[in-house]
């Protein structure tokens, strides 16, 4: 089955895990709850990469913790979608001249789509979610 | 016997479909009681397909024929267990099996769960795996305790053959024992209600699938198609345990009021055992899963051990006093 | 010579007990075919014995009469006086086949862990007293001929306690002494006041006198032989030697440990049955309540352990609880059809028992035969190195915790339903306590068999040890799928001989 | 095919449609995708993104059932101590209560 009418098929039910380190959470809190609810898309927030279909990668991202993120992607069962959350996984964000910050994440994990913002508002994160959608629904 | 073989074959795959209904109705009515809309009624299916498309890894340490044919045995079992249990209409293995098989069947999937997660070496699944052993452990104390009692109240009322789930599901529990036996099976009705969050997993006993403290628990290592195994095996188990607790405690049927006739009269009860199962699952799990909150591991045992087995203790004593008068 | 089977079943074992030192001198490897071969003959002995009651029904031998059928000699009877019938044949020949398949299990077993020679002979022999006093056990239609046999079991299981010679077997094997010497001193102190009151000591016609005056003095003697074989068996108050026992004593012979408590069973089911029966239903009450918390005791005491064989050792205990509930049952329950029902899920349930834990030992002993540790945190991911180990434990824990398709679930299924009509809080305590079983071997499989590879030297299991465990795993799913072959076959038989007193004090008056 | 007095069972029956179920099963599982491409540590453990440097152990199993039956157990120990002479009391506890229930009763 090729990997278009797989993602068809993803785009249904994605399943989302979230690898936050600073503002990025308080931002996803609000999209799961009852105002925003990404459950009406069939998304779920789960707790390990293996049922993950969507890696969300927020805030600024450090020597040490990029190397988790990386084995994370990597233990994601394929096909998967990784969306870098924030100014700070675009350019480093307001830490972009700091040591120790990554400044581009795709450097290093291979990023579908980048929701800029800092933080990103709930409408922002659910518009770019739709944009995947129509990209998938295109393609098909 | 025809009609036996033709539906042995149908009732295993009508619960799953079945289960599946019940998984998007409960999340549906779930989200509505917290201000949200809520997933499309279809979202299971939805799940289950997509996680057929996905990759099904199999981690190295884990011992691998072990760890993929858990999710094999579960829904075998879960799916063996709806044909010994009266689904509305007699049971389709009807003098073939009785409650006590159904009460050692169900624990099956849970024991396939829990060796699952130990077999795939991730320590997330082995603490998953442990409490879910403990919560077996705890929950199975009262529901034997409401099984037996409901079967000594057809004993001690003359009826034969007690445990064989078609006699049950026949007669008429409630009035049986006048008002002291009456209550006493209110008591152990609510017990009943009780256990079965715990059977199934759902949020105040989600102790073994814990997403925030223990990363999915015993499914931290499973993906793909042997999680859909899995999704599909809970589901079912949600409609195996809730028509059990039908057939006990809630055997009307809907035939005789309508006076239906011929091929009607199975369906109709069909239907009306539906809606029982569905009534049962939504006091059951999807009120108590959106009012409560976690339990701890131990609070679980002492929960369980603690007023259930009391309560129906004091339901059995009920009905036994009851029975005597 | 057939017809002197009952006799010879139990001297030959005797005399092969002690031919083997002297032909343990010629070479091992003789010494290792004379048991086997002896063993066999002995096992042919018994299947004898069942077809022969099989067609006669219940029949005496007297030993040493001129005319061997010769069942009431005049005046009363001094002679021993063997009594066949369904259920002694039946424990007899279980006995038989689970020492034969123990020897055989033991042949590569004791090389390793004892180092052959001198002791291996020691070992035979002992083993071979251990089947004679349980035979004798078995079969004995009197009351001393049972006190010496009961004696000769213990010695000779006590050494083979010890057989380790290290500090902790010395300690369990003089635990295990005094337990014995207690056992056997308030057995003899019951069958010394029932001599003295009737000056009989054959089973049969005590019986038959005490159906006319049953006075205070038999009362007092009744429960003190019960308590001594209760103390015998291992139920619950009574039952922490066990676990010292069967901690040190080697897994072959753990097996042979695990029958020769099935065999006081059957002492206790047929002093209770065919001897004191006009007191069934307190006894029989009084048996549950000691089942029932024996159940609850030995699993509840499993969960903690951490060693290997104490939580097999304790799962025996709550197993032998449940025996005991079936037959407890059988006893309150003696006239009713309930009864009948329970007694016959009590003796299909010692056959399971015998099966199911016989194949948990012999994993243990194989676990300690590839890895020599038998601590369960030192041991982890065993899976990895052998999958039939593994596939073996799954199917014993299943058997055990009597999961459907397998043999335990039968015989709970059938106590269960029988033991309900009594009380119902008896089924109530044997599901939680198979839940529990349940759940001690999960515990046992994952922390041994599951987790990441075992990083230790593990010795490659032998044929002789892997074959002897399939041949208990072949029995247990065939007994799970076709348990009308055991029920009518051995089963209701032995019921049925449990029950006919009338029938057993008949052969002898 | 047995059946006690109250209920019934039948292990072939079962055992026929665990196997066909087993089949049905079998064509669910087949519409599913097997395997999984090998990467450099994708199938390892997961242990949130770091490495799994002490190996499994399964320690301290069912820590919630004995902190939960906790006065149960700490009674259970001093019974169970391992010193002979308890033993031969629990037996003499063992002897007057049966010969008090036997005589009495």
């Amino acid at each position: 089955m090729e990997d278009a009418k797989k993602l068809k098929r993803l785009v249904k039910s994605v399943w989302v895990f979230n690898w936050f380190n600073s503002c990025g959470f308080t931002e996803i809190l609000p999209v799961v709850g009852s105002r925003w609810d990404m459950e009406r898309f069939g998304m779920i927030p789960v707790a390990s990469p293996r049922h993950a279909d969507c890696l969300i990668i927020a805030g600024y991202q450090t020597e040490k913790s990029i190397r988790r993120a990386q084995r994370i992607y990597r233990q994601m069962p394929k096909p998967a979608v990784v969306i870098g959350l924030g100014s700070c996984s675009m350019s480093g964000g307001m830490y972009w001249d700091s040591y120790n910050t990554i400044k581009r994440l795709s450097d290093y994990i291979p990023v579908d789509l980048y929701i800029p913002g800092c933080p990103p508002r709930p409408e922002a994160i659910l518009k770019g979610i739709m944009s995947i959608f129509r990209e998938v629904e295109d393609h098909a | 016997m025809i009609m036996k073989v033709l539906l042995a074959m149908v009732v295993p795959v009508a619960g799953i479909l079945i289960g599946l209904l019940y998984k998007g109705i409960d999340r549906i009515l779930a989200a509505r009681m917290q201000g949200r809309v809520g997933p499309p009624l279809v979202q299971p299916l939805r799940d289950v397909r997509k996680l057929l498309v996905k990759e099904n890894i199999v981690p190295d340490d884990a011992v691998g024929w072990l760890f993929s044919s858990m999710p094999f045995v579960a829904l075998v079992s879960v799916m063996a267990i709806l044909l010994y249990l009266p689904l509305g209409i007699t049971p389709v293995l009807e003098g073939y099996g009785d409650l006590i098989l159904v009460l050692y069947l169900l624990i099956i999937p849970s024991l396939a769960l829990v060796l699952g997660g130990f077999a795939s070496s991730s320590p997330y699944a082995s603490v998953g795996g442990q409490r879910e052993m403990v919560k077996m452990m705890s929950y199975e104390f009262p529901l034997a305790i409401a099984v037996i009692s409901v079967a000594w109240l057809l004993y001690s009322s003359g009826a034969e053959n007690v445990f064989s789930l078609s006699v049950i599901s026949g007669t008429h529990v409630w009035g049986l024992a006048g008002i002291p036996g009456l209550a006493g099976l209110a008591v152990i009705f609510l017990c009943m209600l009780f256990v079965i969050p715990g059977e199934l997993g759902r949020i105040p006993f989600d102790v073994s699938e814990a997403d925030s403290e223990i990363a999915g628990g015993i499914f931290a290592e499973y993906s793909g198609r042997n999680l859909a195994l899995f999704y599909l095996a809970d589901a079912v188990k949600a409609v195996a345990i809730a028509s059990l607790a039908v057939a006990l405690f809630l055997p009307y049927t809907v035939s005789g009021i309508f006076g239906l006739g011929g091929a009607a009269a199975p369906a109709a009860d069909f239907l009306f055992h539906l809606l029982k199962v569905f009534f049962v699952l939504f006091v059951s799990s999807t009120v108590v899963r959106v009012v409560t909150g976690r339990l701890a591991i131990s609070r679980v045992v002492s929960v369980y051990w603690k007023y259930p087995v009391i309560l129906s203790f004091l339901g059995l004593l009920l009905i036994m006093g009851g029975t005597l008068i | 010579m057939m017809e002197h089977a009952p006799a010879l079943v139990i001297a030959f074992p005797l005399f092969a007990a002690f031919a083997s030192h002297l032909i343990g001198r010629l070479g091992s490897r003789i010494r290792d075919i004379w048991v086997f071969a002896s063993l066999l003959l002995t096992w042919l002995f018994a299947v004898f014995l069942n077809l022969e009651v099989m067609q006669r029904g219940t029949y005496a031998y007297t030993l040493g009469a001129d005319i061997s059928s010769l069942a009431s000699p005049a005046g009363f009877p001094v002679r021993i006086v063997l009594v066949i019938d369904g259920m002694s044949a039946l424990i007899a020949f279980m006995a038989v086949s689970v020492t034969l398949a123990s020897f055989i299990y033991s042949r590569r077993f004791m090389e390793r862990v004892s180092g052959g020679g001198e002791s291996a002979d020691r070992y035979c022999s002992l083993v071979l007293l251990f089947l004679a006093g349980m035979l004798g056990m078995g079969l004995t239609g009197d009351f001393f001929t049972l006190f010496v046999f009961l004696e000769m079991t213990s010695i000779s299981s006590a050494s083979l306690v010890a057989f380790f010679r290290k500090g902790s077997s010395f300690e369990a094997a003089f635990k295990y002494m005094i337990i014995s010497a207690i056992n056997a001193l308030f057995l003899l102190f019951g069958i010394g006041m029932i001599y003295s009151q009737y000056g009989l000591l054959n089973m049969a016609a005590i019986a038959n006198e005490m159906v006319l005056n049953f006075s205070f003095l038999d009362k007092v003697a009744l429960s003190l032989i019960v308590s001594a074989i209760l103390l015998k068996l291992g139920s619950v108050p009574v039952h922490m030697w066990k676990v010292d026992v069967y901690q040190k004593v080697p897994s072959s012979v753990a097996v042979m440990c695990i029958t020769s408590s099935l065999v006081g069973i059957y002492v206790l089911s047929r002093i209770l049955f065919s001897v004191f029966f006009s007191m069934s239903a307190l006894t029989g009450w009084m048996i549950v309540c000691l089942g029932s918390l024996s159940i609850i005791v030995g699993v509840s005491m499993a969960l903690p352990q951490k060693d290997l064989k104490r939580m097999i050792a304790y799962a025996s205990i709550a197993e032998i609880g449940y025996v005991m509930l079936g037959i407890g049952t059988g006893l309150a329950g003696m006239s009713s059809t309930f009864g009948t029902v329970a007694l016959s899920g009590g003796v299909f349930h010692i056959i399971n028992d015998a099966l199911d834990l016989g194949l948990m030992f012999l994993i243990a002993g194989a676990v300690f035969y590839a890895t020599g540790k038998t601590g369960i945190s030192k041991l982890g991911g065993i899976a990895h190195r052998s999958a039939s180990l593994s596939v073996l434990f799954i199917i014993g824990m299943l058997a055990v915790s009597g999961i459907p398709p397998f043999n335990g679930f039968v015989s709970k299924l059938i106590m269960y339903e029988s033991v309900f009509c009594l009380n119902p809080v008896l089924s109530v305590i044997g599901i939680l306590g198979s839940i529990l079983m349940l759940s001690v071997f999960v515990k046992v499989f994952a922390s041994v068999f599951l987790g990441s590879p075992y990083k230790g030297k593990f010795r490659e299991i032998p044929l002789s040890m892997t074959a002897v465990m399939w041949i208990f795993a072949l029995l247990i799913i065939l007994l799970g799928l076709f348990p009308g072959l055991a029920l009518d076959g051995l089963v209701s038989p032995a019921v049925e001989a449990l029950l006919g007193h009338g029938i057993y004090m008949g052969v002898i008056i | 095919m047995i059946s006690t007095g109250m209920g019934s069972w039948s292990p072939l029956v079962f055992l026929i449609c665990v196997a066909f179920i087993s089949v049905v099963v079998q064509i669910i599982r087949s519409l599913g995708e097997g395997g999984f491409r090998k990467e450099e540590d994708k199938a390892e453990a997961f242990f949130s993104g770091g490495r799994l440097l002490i190996k499994n152990r399964v320690m301290d199993v069912y820590w919630g059932f004995f902190d939960a039956m906790g006065r149960y157990y700490g009674w259970m120990k001093r019974m169970h101590n391992g010193i002979v002479n308890d033993y031969v009391y629990w037996f003499v506890l063992l002897v007057t209560v049966v010969i008090g229930v036997v005589i009495l009763l």
